[in-house]
Order: structure tokens, then sequence, then C-alpha cells
């Protein structure tokens, strides 16, 4: 039974991450973004917590832990600083205008459910629902690196395939041992750090980080 | 207790480190030496165990069967001659006051952690594991790429970065896949992510599972390998790096991506059997032959060109792999002939540019009677890569075809076709360079820059001559033990 | 043996003695079919004579070459010579080489003769030489597929071996059509082998017109008696060829001297007969322009393979 | 034998590793390369005489760890002839280079092209030595390699690195075509051992071997210069130094023949349908008209040398075709004959083409210039040579009594023998093949009466050729030998006809040695002696002893009156080079009789005086044919794959956005396929 309701309460907030992503792909402020990005990451502390927690596997809140710390806290003020620095506010352009965009996640979001539909039998009955979520986010980010211009945005949308695969291993895969998890948040730390050097050199260079404008190498 | 592959790990980790403490040159360049020095033996020692005792392990993390001692030897021997050369080349541009001191000794310390990572992922036991070392690889070479701060120089790195970021993503959502099906049978553990354990339980494995975690391995990492359509940042990566990370980025990390690819492929064909994963990969081999054949026409700047010769033959590896049997030889044999000739080529490629100062084909004629060893590099390595004896990859790529030949015809003809396409555009434009009469008088090299890639040159081609029509016997044992890992019978590895 | 080393000697004479007659026969006839008197027939000994008693003038510019020509001239033509039957149909050298043997000696003197052409650096002998290029090698097609007819009919292409054949009418192939076509196409290689009207005009020294006459313009005193035997000798052995091949009867079948006689004395007659013929001819038609000599020989060239053809049609 | 072996492969790698490391000494480079290849040259003689004669095939082999490869050789009958060949032509040439070379001191690296030249002769020996499909196709690539860097040894010339170039990609797209034809047999067979291919456990299916077949005929007929694969050749024979290109053209082309022979008749079991043998022979009667149609038109004379080597591959074609005919019916006698024309005239144009581009050597070492209009009258000046040229030149045309004519008339002869076939269809075909035989020769005649005419006779016509000298002794000594080798080939076939039987014996399986040689070896014969017969030694002393009988009538009748010389008489002018004839003029008939396959274009621009028009001031005339395969066949593709590249070049638009859309729209692709 309470497994049950447990079950309910995962899926509900992997759905919460899933609907912040359609928020983010609709949203044109770059700091929304950032702040919805924020919040993404909450839930998904959360639902990574409340897997924890009815799972037993006490690892997982330190992931937890570190998702608050790093994706909630300390990449949100990197991104913010870089907005101001480079002072734009909001996109105004963009490869594919906000209703397409939705459209098109939309149908991502189908076609992640309709892929893992026959996975489902395997992954464990507290967590059925969130491998297609997990998949929908990815692909929802990746299309968001697409759709948007500004590097900023693109960071973004990368840190969402990020939460994404994060949701993936936590809630469907009950979380991968602890030094994978350690591992794969330096990893991001670290890859964060380099996005933003570049981001800061490109402006210097370019004083611009329209990253449209990088086509100078081609045949 | 393994201590060639604990030694072969560790060297650059510890050097590199070393570099970010010690100052002085001469001191960073000793250390430099010492550690090219140490990988070829440890990683010539490594085989040499392997060989004697299948595998090699450390506890429970470092553990080298047949496949990663291949792929040691790989990056051990260019990885040496790859410092050499970086030792060589930074000096000059030391020389010259392009690089600070400082940077200097930064770009020995990424250089050396970049090989590190790379050397870690050949050896990890563990698949999450593996999964961190490459992105770290991937960082430290987009720090790499960046180095010389130029606008090109950034833009590439951006890309990079960008690309290969979602691609080893993509990556690690496939790793994912196979944890999530595997930790049913091996319990939610470490055990789950290791590969001996992998391949235990692979055929009781989910295999939609394993279906979809291929694909994702192989775009994701296959980005890092430069496979078309995936390619793109590629050229650009290898023309703008410095130069002997462009080599490192041919010869090492590309392979290292296939290595990656391989391993998942080994799991998959115990799930699927091979003919899935072999459609797959022997289809976007030959798109990359493709590609890069007919891209050769139309390039303006020699390292871009060798940097689609790397397309080519990464393409032409892979679709050994995919048509299995005699081709798997073949292409784990390719590999390390080409990682020799394109880093050999990539050596003489920076020669030119340091001084030339510029990379435009048309302007570099009559390599051989301007700069001998420069021209005698490019020459001979492009000679090698457009598939010509008595070099191995004429012997590789005849055993490929042959493989292909026996498993689906159309498929050679195709490859035999692309084949004769590429060596007519490549050699089209490495002949240009090496022939004729020289135009630019370009600016001298100092001493110890030559005697440095002179030493790194002369042992490439050394070595790529030497197997060229004989591979050493304890060779012979490594490839035809990775045959037994691809081959019908699924040898455990 | 000794036989032998007397029958081509006999041969050698024979040829020698008999080729300036034929050439001045026909002097005689074309003379006599323009109503003149003309010339005794006997004139191209005479000539011949005057001619090795001349002091020879060799042109500066020339080589050895010009020199050596006459002799390899000479000595190709009457070796071709001596590969065919003359009166005996037996020659002792009919091992020596069969009827392409003969093309190809012929072809020898021809090279050296366009060779020396050349050597005195006069624009006339470079013109002959480069008409008797096309010339020679338009022929040969023909000249090798007339021959080949030939041999389906008889069996062979050794001249002695065909001649004898026909002679004793042993295991030829009776049909005559074929052969009748292959006698033509021959024909007409022979008037091209031997630089007659209508392809070339041995009696003209119009640099417009002339060919062979443009390759020995230099020649003179005994070199140019060399040449013009070697000419002579040259379309006799075309003559005998002809006659003997197509119509060998009376020829010597046996060795002896009865034969011998009837022999020779057949052959003068039917190569006398031939002359006239040729004679008649070169008063009959106007010499062709050079690049309308191509249809001529082309005419051969059909004529020839129609034999084969219809060889092969006959016999099923 | 073995011993001879060693010493061979001793000599040449020797000859190829040592003269680099003598840096600085170009002399010694040149001396230690070339003696060194001079004693391989006759130690290969030496072996390929002993092997032809051997009762046993030497076989050796060194295992090697790479899969399917061994480098094992075998020295049977066909291999040993080809070596000998190779080893008389490259002793040939060796001897010429010591003094040829000297040409090259400080223009190019003495020690590289010594090591090269060695090298090369040694890929080439190997090549007709292997006896492991994977072995071969990598010495055959090596001699690709190597011959392409002779090639190029003045590569600072723009047209010599294009013809490189373009011989190297020509070859290599056959090569592609070669392995095609190994990997066919791979298939069937598990495995690259020619032995294994003799005696397949299976016999091939019908349609694999075909395309066998078909793979064979190109990829070795680009080697060989076929038509229309030969484009390659003109370019690149004449544009490496002479004594190489007298290797490329003399021998290197033979490999590929040498492959031919060793395919089909050997590997493939010698059974074929008729149209196999059929479509060899029509290859080879256009090869051989094409080829010296083309050479009769080219005033550069190495150029002409070389479009001389597609016309005489096209009759050994002709033999071997007709062989092959014979073989599908049969008739085993014929066959052999063919095959034994064949091989006969392959030695043959090996010796007198090297011999003719040494010759062309020697002329470019005097006179510095390949164009036959600047040369003239080098007869007087270089008179060895000159000599030696015409023996080249009455060689190649055919004519007796030297080798070409002995070997062109015993291909004629297997020719005239297709009576004996039962199809009407190639009873037709086969004399028309002979007439167009008929033809080529005496174009063949024709050109060289150009050649040399135009280059050595009449008055010189630069000052190249006014300033002419002799070349060396070691160049004169070179020539000499082959010179003699093309009379003793020519005059005394009962040497060479039974080892040739040696050869062909078991390829056919008959040996008619004692029905191809007749009158106890005076004569030589279709097989039967009755069709038709040849005393080559008779007719030679025929020749010698009627031009002395010439020299007795001029002493009978005249006697030997005093000679008197004077300049030609030119129409009351003193004549000048600019009177003479002209190779263009002299082909002037021939062109316009052939117009419709030269399809040639004039140009003429006539500049008038201003006062009238009836007089110009100056006129410029300039006639080119059209390059047909070239335009038509070659272009095109280049012109394709230029255009499609172009056309690609927005795949890597170098935008990032695009980019990860390849990605994505791969990625999904891929999901959606493996669901």
């Amino acid at each position: 039974m309470l497994s049950h309701f447990g079950a309910q309460i995962v899926d509900l907030g992997s759905a919460l991450l899933l609907l912040t992503c359609f928020a983010i792909v609709a949203q044109r402020r770059l700091s929304a973004c950032v702040d919805l990005f924020a919040l993404q990451s909450v839930f998904l502390a959360a639902t990574a917590a409340l897997v924890a927690f009815l799972t037993g596997i006490h690892h997982i809140y330190i992931a937890a832990a570190l998702t608050i710390i790093i994706k909630v806290l300390v990449i949100p003020r990197i991104l913010k600083k870089v907005i101001e620095r480079l002072n734009v506010t909001r996109e105004l352009v963009m490869n594919v205008n906000v209703p397409t965009g939705l459209l098109i996640c939309g149908g991502l979001a189908m076609l992640a459910f309709f892929i893992t539909q026959p996975l489902i039998p395997l992954g464990f009955q507290l967590t059925q629902g969130s491998l297609g979520i997990a998949l929908a986010i990815v692909l929802i980010g990746f299309f968001t690196m697409i759709a948007r211009k500004k590097a900023v945005t693109q960071v973004i949308g990368f840190l969402v395939m990020e939460n994404g695969l994060f949701l993936g291993a936590t809630a469907s895969a009950y979380g991968m041992p602890l030094i994978v998890e350690l591992g794969v948040f330096f990893d991001v730390l670290v890859g964060m750090l380099i996005v933003g050097i570049y981001a800061h050199r490109l402006q210097d260079a370019f004083d611009s980080v329209d990253t449209s404008q990088l086509t100078t190498l081609k045949e | 207790m393994a201590w060639p592959l604990l030694i072969l790990v560790a060297t650059p980790l510890l050097v590199g480190l070393a570099c970010l403490l010690v100052r002085g040159r001469r001191l960073i360049e000793v250390l430099q030496c010492c550690q090219a020095g140490t990988m070829l033996v440890s990683a010539a020692l490594l085989v040499d165990w392997v060989v004697g005792q299948q595998e090699a392990s450390v506890d429970a993390l470092l553990r080298a069967d047949a496949l990663s001692a291949w792929f040691d030897l790989i990056l051990g021997i260019v990885g040496a001659t790859g410092t050499l050369f970086a030792v060589g080349y930074l000096g000059e541009e030391y020389d010259r006051q392009h690089v600070t001191p400082r940077r200097h000794r930064l770009f020995f310390a990424q250089f050396d952690l970049y090989l590190a990572a790379m050397l870690l992922a050949v050896n990890v036991e563990n698949v999450a594991i593996m999964w961190i070392a490459i992105e770290g690889s991937t960082l430290s070479a987009a720090m790499l790429i960046g180095f010389e701060r130029s606008k090109a120089a950034l833009e590439a790195g951006w890309k990079f970065v960008i690309l290969n970021s979602v691609g080893i993503a993509l990556a690690l959502f496939g790793t994912i896949l196979v944890y999530y099906s595997s930790e049913h049978l091996l319990g939610v553990t470490s055990e789950a992510l290791r590969w001996s354990e992998l391949y235990r339980v692979a055929d009781g494995l989910d295999q939609t599972a394993i279906k979809l975690a291929f694909v994702f391995v192989l775009i994701g990492y296959g980005t890092k390998a430069g496979l078309v359509p995936m390619h793109t940042w590629l050229p650009d990566a290898h023309a703008e790096a410095p130069t002997p990370v462009s080599a490192m980025l041919s010869a090492n990390m590309l392979t290292l991506a296939v290595y990656a690819i391989l391993r998942f492929k080994a799991v998959a064909d115990r799930t699927v059997g091979p003919a899935f994963t072999g459609k797959l990969v022997v289809g976007l081999g030959l798109l990359s032959v493709a590609v890069a054949a007919i891209f050769f026409l139309v390039q303006r700047d020699y390292k871009r060109l060798f940097a689609y010769s790397s397309i080519e033959h990464i393409g032409i590896a892979l679709l050994g792999f995919g048509v299995g049997g005699i081709g798997v030889f073949g292409g784990a044999w390719h590999l390390l002939n080409h990682a020799l000739a394109k880093s050999a080529a990539f050596y003489g490629a920076g020669l030119v540019l340091l001084r030339h100062e510029h990379k435009l084909v048309e302007r570099v004629s009559g390599l051989l009677r301007s700069m001998p060893l420069a021209g005698a590099a490019i020459l001979l390595s492009g000679v090698a890569l457009a598939g010509m004896p008595p070099f191995g990859l004429f012997a590789s790529e005849v055993l490929i075809a042959a493989g292909a030949f026996t498993a689906r015809p159309d498929v050679a003809y195709a490859f035999l076709a692309l084949l004769a396409l590429a060596f007519a555009t490549l050699l089209y434009q490495v002949f240009r360079m090496a022939l004729g009469e020289p135009v630019e008088p370009g600016r001298a090299l100092g001493w110890p820059c030559r005697l440095f890639t002179a030493t790194a040159v002369g042992v490439n081609l050394a070595v790529l001559g030497l197997i060229g029509l004989q591979v050493p016997s304890g060779f012979n044992t490594l490839l035809s033990a990775i045959v037994r890992i691809f081959g019908p019978g699924m040898g455990s590895p | 043996m000794s036989q032998a080393v007397l029958l081509v000697v006999a041969q050698t004479m024979v040829l020698l003695a008999l080729s300036p007659f034929i050439v001045g026969l026909i002097r005689k006839v074309k003379a006599r079919l323009q109503c003149r008197r003309g010339a005794s027939v006997f004139q191209p000994y005479a000539d011949l004579a005057k001619l090795f008693k001349k002091q020879p003038v060799v042109s500066t510019t020339t080589s050895w070459i010009f020199t050596a020509t006459p002799y390899i001239l000479f000595a190709s033509t009457l070796a071709a010579g001596l590969l065919v039957p003359v009166f005996v149909s037996q020659t002792p050298l009919n091992f020596a080489g069969n009827i392409i043997a003969l093309v190809y000696l012929l072809a020898l003197g021809t090279f050296f003769l366009m060779l020396a052409g050349l050597d005195a650096g006069s624009a006339f002998g470079g013109m002959g030489s480069s008409r008797e290029a096309i010339v020679a090698s338009l022929t040969e097609p023909a000249a090798i597929l007339s021959i080949f007819a030939i041999a389906l009919t008889t069996g062979s292409t050794n001249l002695s071996t065909i001649v004898h054949k026909t002679a004793l009418l042993q295991g030829i192939d009776t049909a005559p059509s074929p052969h009748l076509m292959a006698l033509a196409a021959l024909f007409i290689v022979t008037i091209a082998e031997t630089g007659r009207v209508p392809v070339d005009n041995p009696a003209t020294h119009l640099e417009l017109t002339m060919i062979h006459e443009a390759m020995i313009l230099e020649y003179s005193g005994r070199y140019l008696a060399l040449v013009e035997w070697a000419s002579g000798i040259r379309l006799l052995v075309f003559l005998t060829l002809i006659v003997n091949v197509f119509a060998p009867w009376g020829i010597a079948t046996t060795l002896t001297p009865v034969a011998f006689g009837v022999g020779l004395g057949v052959y003068i007659l039917k190569v006398a007969g031939m002359a006239v013929l040729i004679g008649v001819i070169e008063s009959m038609f106007a010499k062709l322009r050079l690049f309308r000599v191509t249809d001529l020989l082309g005419v051969a060239f059909i004529l020839a393979l129609l034999g084969v053809l219809f060889f092969y049609i006959l016999r099923g | 034998m073995s011993t001879l072996l060693l010493a061979l492969l001793a000599c040449y790698v020797g000859g190829s590793v040592l003269p680099p490391c003598l840096r600085g000494h170009p002399t010694l480079q040149n001396l230690l390369a070339h003696s060194l290849a001079c004693a391989a040259g006759l130690f290969g003689i030496a072996l390929g005489v002993a092997g032809l004669v051997a009762s046993e095939p030497l076989t050796a082999s060194v295992s090697s760890t790479i899969p399917y490869l061994s480098f094992a050789i075998r020295l049977d009958p066909l291999a040993a002839f080809f070596v000998l060949t190779i080893s008389l032509v490259g002793l040939a040439c060796a001897i010429y280079a010591l003094g040829y070379v000297t040409e090259f001191y400080g223009r190019a690296s003495i020690g590289a092209l010594g090591s090269l030249f060695n090298g090369f002769l040694l890929a080439m020996t190997l090549v007709v030595l292997a006896d492991n499909g994977f072995f071969f196709l990598i010495v055959w690539e090596i001699m690709s390699l190597l011959s392409y860097f002779l090639v190029v040894t003045e590569h600072e010339k723009a047209e010599v690195r294009y013809a490189g170039f373009f011989y190297l990609v020509m070859t290599h797209v056959g090569t592609a075509f070669i392995i095609l034809t190994f990997l066919l047999l791979f298939r069937e067979t598990g495995s690259f051992s020619f032995d294994v291919f003799r005696h397949p456990e299976a016999p091939l299916p019908p349609g694999l071997r075909t395309v066998a077949f078909v793979a064979a005929l190109i990829g070795f007929g680009t080697k060989a210069g076929i038509v229309p694969l030969h484009v390659w050749l003109p370019y690149a024979h004449p544009a490496a130094p002479s004594h190489i290109s007298a290797l490329l053209s003399g021998v290197m082309i033979k490999t590929a023949i040498y492959a031919l022979v060793r395919v089909y008749f050997d590997l493939l079991g010698g059974e074929f349908p008729w149209w196999w043998g059929f479509l060899v022979l029509g290859i080879g009667a256009v090869s051989a008209l094409l080829g010296v149609m083309y050479a009769l038109m080219e005033h550069d004379l190495k150029s002409l040398l070389a479009y001389h080597s597609v016309e005489n591959i096209g009759i050994i074609l002709l033999g071997i075709g007709a062989g092959m005919v014979f073989q599908t019916y049969g008739l085993k006698e014929f066959a052999a004959l063919g095959l034994l024309a064949g091989l006969y005239h392959t030695i043959n144009h090996a010796l007198f083409k090297a011999l003719l581009f040494l010759g062309a050597g020697s002329l470019l070492y005097a006179t510095h210039t390949r164009d036959m209009e600047e040369h003239g009258g080098l007869l007087r000046r270089m008179p060895w040579t000159g000599l030696f040229f015409l023996i080249g030149a009455v060689s190649i045309s055919a004519l007796p009594p030297s080798n070409g004519f002995v070997s062109e008339w015993l291909v004629f002869q297997s020719l005239f023998l297709s009576f004996q076939l039962p199809d009407l269809f190639l009873k037709l075909m086969l004399p028309i093949a002979a007439a167009m035989l008929a033809l080529t020769g005496v174009l063949a005649l024709a050109c060289f009466a150009k050649a040399f005419g135009i280059s050595f006779l009449a008055l010189p016509r630069s000052a190249h050729a006014r300033h002419a000298e002799e070349a060396p002794v070691s160049m004169r000594v070179g020539m000499a030998f082959l010179a003699v080798a093309c009379i003793v080939l020519g005059v005394a076939p009962m040497v060479v006809v039974p080892l040739l039987d040696r050869v062909v014996a078991p390829l056919a399986r008959v040996s008619i040695e004692g029905k191809v040689l007749a009158m106890d070896g005076w004569a030589v014969a279709p097989v039967n002696v009755e069709f038709s017969s040849l005393s080559p030694p008779v007719l030679a002393f025929l020749l010698a002893a009627l031009s002395l009988l010439g020299l007795g009538l001029v002493a009978a009748f005249g006697g030997l009156a005093k000679t008197r010389f004077y300049k030609t008489w030119g129409c009351g002018i003193n004549l000048t080079p600019r009177m003479e004839y002209t190779a263009t003029g002299f082909v002037q008939p021939i062109k316009r009789v052939f117009s419709a396959i030269y399809q040639p274009t004039v140009k003429l621009e006539t500049e008038l005086l201003e006062e009238s028009r009836y007089f110009a001031k100056r006129q410029r005339f300039e006639s080119r044919i059209e390059p047909v395969f070239q335009k038509y066949l070659y272009d095109p593709v280049v012109a394709f794959f230029i255009a499609a590249a172009d056309r690609l070049r927005i795949i890597q638009a170098g935008s990032l956005h695009l980019y990860l859309t390849y990605i994505f729209v791969v990625l999904v692709l891929l999901l959606l396929i493996t669901i």
C-alpha cells in the first residue's frame, strides 16, 4: 500500500520535472530559465530523496544532497553571473519559435514513452514510469540546445539533459554506486566551469555569446 | 597485482600533477621524457604480461584483458612519441616567446592528465567509471584545443565541448540502460557495472534494453570517435588545436572512443547477436569513409585534411569490427597502424606549421627539398594512410575487405570503391605538398625541436614499417584473442 | 643438296634476267596503244648497263643509310623472289618462308627506301616516303586477307605447296568463287605494291603525283641501277605470284630437264601475258588522286573478305 | 638454384639499402647501386634459365604472423621465363644507367634513384615469383609505388607530377579490381594460396569465375595499358628517366601479362567459355591498332615509344586470346601455339622496346630534347646509338630477320589456324583480327620510318642536334647488349622455342616443341609444317648473300667508280633544315585518311601585310588531334567528383545548431528503427 502510494508520488515528481522542461522551452527570459532549472533540480532532489526513503538505499540521499548543492545553488549562481556580465536578458530570436517548440517537445515526450514501453516490466514496481520521463527530459533538453541560440540557454539545455540522466539513474535504476554518482557530479561541475571559461573567452573574443555567429570554421 | 598496468596509468597522472608544482622549463622537459620512456616500457611489459597470462588486474578497479592491452599498446606508443613531439613543439613556441613559462607548464599538466584519463578509461573495470574517465579526457581535451586562444581556436573548442558533452550524455544514458537491465541479474551493486560480470550474464539481459543502450552508446561515443554524421566537430578541433594535441586527438582519443563502442558491442553481441550491432556499425563506418573520401578534395588546410583522413580510418576500422570474422583482426590492427601513421603525419604537419606559420596547402610545396624530415613524414605517412604497402594499413584493409567479402559482398564492393576514391583524393593533396619546388622560405627551427620531433617521427615510422608485413607473435596472440571476443565462439574476454 | 643449290641459282638467274624484259614489254605495249613505236623491249637492259657505268652522285647530307639501301632493297626483293615457285613447282627454299614472309621481306625493302627518301633532306624524298607509307599501310590488310583466302582453299600458306597442289589439282577446294575474288584482290594489291597506274605512275616526275620516283629521286649511277632492277624484280615477283598461284598449269612438277624446259617456256608466256594486261590497264586508266586510292584498296579488302566469307558459306 | 635465388635477392636488397648510406658521393652511389643491379641481373638470367630447364619447380615459403599471408614463392617455368625477361632488361638498363645517371648529378638524389631502381627490379621479380595471393598483392603494390617514385624523379616539373599521379591512381584502381579477383577465389577456397586456388575442393561456380575473369582483365589490363585503360601510359612512361622508362615499358607492363596468363591458364584451370578468349582477342586487336595510330601522331620520341607499348601489348594479347579461343574448343596444340606466340612476343617486345627507350635516352642525353622536330642528322654524330636504334626499329616493325618478325609471324599463323574452329563467327573474326594486325604492322613500319628518318637522318634541325655527341661507353654497351639479343632471338628461334615450350606445355597440357620446330630446328612451323613454315636463319643468310651478290653485280658491270659528293639539289637554293620534310608533314596523309579516329582540329592564323592581302607577314599553324578517351571517358568522372565535393560542402556549414540537429535526427531515427 505504502509502496503503491510511493509510486504515485515518485511519478508525480517525475511529471513535475517534465513540466518544468516545457516551461523552460516556453520561457524567453534567460534568468527565468535559470530559475526554472533550479526549480527542476529541486524536484529532482525531492524525487531522489523519496526513492531513497522508500527503498532504503541510503547513498541516494547523498546524491540528492549533492543535487541541491550543485544544481540548485552553485550552477544557477554561475549562470546568473554570466548573464549579468553579458547583460543579455531575454532571447528574442530562436531557431524554432515557442509554439512549434512546444509541439515538438510533446512529440518527443510521446516518442520517449513509446520507446521505453517494452522496458517497463523490467523496472521496479516503485518507479515504473520514470524511465520514460527521464528519456523525455533528455530529448527535450537536447532539443532546447538546438532551438536556442544563446550560449547560456544551450548550457541550460545541457543541464536539463543531465537532470534527465540523473532521474534515470536514481529513480528508475535505484541509483548508481556512490563512487559513480560522485564522479558524475564532479564531471558536471568541471564541465560547467570549462563552459563558463569558454563563454567568458568567447565574450572577450566575439563580444557576444550568440553561438549562431560562430560559423567561421567551415568548408 | 599487475605493476605495469598500474605504472602505465599512474605515470602520466603523477607527472601531470608534478608539472603543476615544479618550475623551470628544462625540468618539465626532463619529466616529460621520463614519462615517455616509462609509458613505452610499461606498455610493452603490460602487453607481455597479458600475452603471458590472459589478463592483468589491479584489485577490482583496473583490469586489462587482450582488448584493453591492445589499446594500451596503441595509447602507450603514440602517447610516448606524442609527448616527445610536444616537448619539441612547445619548446620551439617557447623560444619564439609564443607561450609564457606558466602556460608552458599548464600545457604539459593538461596534456598528461589527458593521457592519464584515456589510459584509465581503457583499463578500468567499471562501466560507469570508464564513462567518467572518458568525460575527463573530453574536458581536458577541451582545454587543450582552446589553448591558443585565437578566435578560431575558441570556436573550435566551444563546438567540441558542446557536441561532445551531448554525446557523452547520451552515452551515459546508454550506460544507465545497461545498468538498468543488468541489476536484475546482478543486484543493485557495483557488480552490475563490472565488464567481466556483464559478459558473464550478457545472454540473460533484456534484449530491447541492450539494443537501445547500444544505440545511445554508439551515437554518444560515436560523436567522440568522429563517426559521420556526428563528426562535425572533428575537423575544426584538429585544425585549431596545438599540433601535438591534434595528433593525440586523432591517434588516441578517437581510438579510445572506438574502444568504448567495442566494449558495449561485445556485450550487445552476446545479448542480441552480432547482426544488429554489425548493421549499425558497418553503416556508419561506410558513411564515414565515403564522406571523408569526398571531403579530401575540397581541403585547403592540411591539418583539416589529416583530420578527415582520421574520420575515414576510424570508419574503416569499425567496418572491420562490424563485419566480424577476420575483419575484427584487420580492424584492431588497423587502429594501431592508423594511430602510428596519423600521428606521424601530424608531427610532420606541425613542423610545417612551425616553419611556414600558416596551414594552407596551396602555399606549401617541395617539402622533400625544403624540410626533408617533415617532407618524409608527410609523404610516407600519407602513402601509408592511402593504404599502400609495405605499411600495414594495406594488409589490414585487405583483411577487412576479405572479412566483408565473406560476410556481405555488397559492403566489400562499396568498401573497395571508396578506398580507391579516398586514395586518389588524399594523395592528390599530399603530393602537392611533398613534391615540387619549395616556394616560401619560412623560418628555421631550433635544434632541440628538430631533435625531439625527429625522434618522435622516427619511432613512429620505424614501428609502422616493422609491423607492416610481420606482426610480432605477441601482437598476434592479442589480436587472435580479440577476434575470439567478437568471434562466433564469443569466448569470454 | 647440290641440286637444290642449282635450282636456287637458276631461279635467281631467271628473275634477274627476266625482270628488265617485263618492264620493257609493258613500256612497249603502252607505246603501241598510244600509237607510238616506242623503244625496244630490251631497252631496260641497256639503261641498266649504262647506269652501272655512270659515276654516282651522292648528297653530302646523307648517311650510310642512303648508300646501303640499294643493296638491302635488292637483296630483300630477290630473297622474296626466291620464295616463289617460278618455273618449278617445288622450290628448294619452300621451307624458308611462306607468303607472309614474302610480304614482310618486301616491306623490309620499302622501309629502307623510305629512310633513303628522307635521308637526302630534300622535300621530294620526304613526300615520297610519306605517300609510300599510306599506300603500303592501306595495301597490307587486303594482301593478308587475300592470302588467307588462298590459304583456305589450298590448306597452306607455303607457296610451293599451294602451287604444287593447284597444279596437280590435289585436295584443293574446287569452288571457284573464293579463288576468283582473292585473285581480283591480289591483282589490285599487285598494282598498288608495284606502283603502277592508277595508284602510282612510274613514268612521271611531277612532284605532285610521284610516289616511288620521289623516294629514289636522289639516286644515280649504280645505286639507281640497283633500285630500278629491284623494282623490276618486285614487279616480276608479283606477276609470278599471280600466274603461278591461280594458273600454275604447265609448271614443272617433276625434276626432269623436259619439264624444266616446258615450265620455263610456259612461265615466260604467262608473265608476258600479264605484262601486256598491265600495259593495257595503264593505258586505259588515269592515275588516281592519292586520297582516292583508299577507295580502290578498300574494294580490294572487301573482295578478299568476301572471298573468305564465300569459302565458309560454300563449305557450310 | 636456391643459392642463385638468394644471391639475386641479396644483390637487389643490398643495392636498395646501401646507396643511401653513401650520402654526398653520387659517383660511388651510382657505381654501387648499378653494379649490384648488374650482378643481380646476371644471377637472374642464370636463375631464369635454370628454372626453365628444371624438372621440378623451386618452391620456398616463409610463414607470416598475419593471417592468410605467407611469403611463398614458386619458380615454375612460367615464372622463370619472366624472371629471365626481367633480368635481361634489368642487366642492360643497369649497365646503361652507369653512364646515363651522371645526367642527374646534383639534380636528383642518386642514392634514392639507385636504391629505388634496385627495389623496383626486386619487386617485379617477386611479383612473378609470388605463390600467395596476399603476398602477390603486397609486392604488386610495392612495385607500383616504387615505379611511381621513379617516374616522379624530376618532380620539380609540373607535368611529371601530373603524369605520376595519374599513373598511380589508375594503377591503384586496377589493384582494387585485382584484390576483388583474389577475394572471389578467397571466399570460395578460404585461402590466399595459389596452390589452393589451383586445386579447389569444389569447382568454382561459373558466375563467380566470370566476375573473376572480368575483374582480372580490368585490373591487370590497367597495368598492361590495354585500350581504353591505357591513357596513363603515354604520360607516365616518358616522364621517367630513360632507363626507367625502358623498365616500365619493357618489363613492368609484362608483369600484367604474366598475371593474366597465371590467372586464366593456371589458377582458373584453363577452362573458359569462348567469349573470354574472344574478348581478350578483340581488346588485343583494338589496342594494337589504336596504339600504333596514336603513336604515329606523336612527335615526342618517348611518348611515341610509349604508345607503341600499347600496340605491342595488343599483339601479345592477340596471341594469348587466340590461344584461349582454341583452348575453349579443345584444340590444345593450337592453344599452345597461340600462347607461345604471345609469350615469344612478350620477351621480344621487352628487348626491343627497352633498346629503343635507351636509344631515346641517349638522344635526350645528347640533345636535351625529346621533340623529333629538333633532332635530325644524328646518325652521323652518334653512329652507334643510331645503329642500335635502327636495329630496334627494324625489330619493332617486325621486319625480317629480327625477333619481332618471328613472333609476329607466329601470331599471324595462330590467327590463320582459326579455320579449324567449329564456330563460323570466330572463323570470320580471327582473320579480320589478322587483317588489323597487318595494318598495325605497316603503320608501325611507317611510324619508325618517321621516327628514325626525322631524328637521325638528313640535316640537324636545331642547334642541340648540331652539337650532339655520341653517348658514353656504358650506355653504348647497354644498348649493344639488347641489340645483339634482338638479333639472336630473331635468327635462332630453335633456341627459344624449346624453352618457351617448357613454359607453355604445363598451361596448355600439351608439348608442341617437336611440331613447332621443323627441319631439325632450322624452321619454325605452326604445328603442321604443311600449312606453313619459316626459317629465320636461312632468310638471314639469303639477305646477306644476296646483298653480296648485289655488290658483285656492281663490281662486274661497272666497277666501283669513284663516288662524287655534292649537296642535295634544293630547286636552285641551298638546302636548309627548314626545307626538310617534318614529322608532322610525314604523317599528314595518314592523319587525313584516318581522320574519323583522330578527329584532327587545325588552327591557322595569318597576319597579312598592309599593302597586299596576297602576302602574309607571319602565319601560325596549329594542328592537334582529339584525345578521345580522356575527353569522353575520364574527364567526366573527375568533374563529377569535384562537383559532388563542392555540393557536399554545405554539410560542414559551421553552424553548431545544424551539427546538433544531425546528432538529434540520427538518434531519433536509430531509436525508431531499433524498436
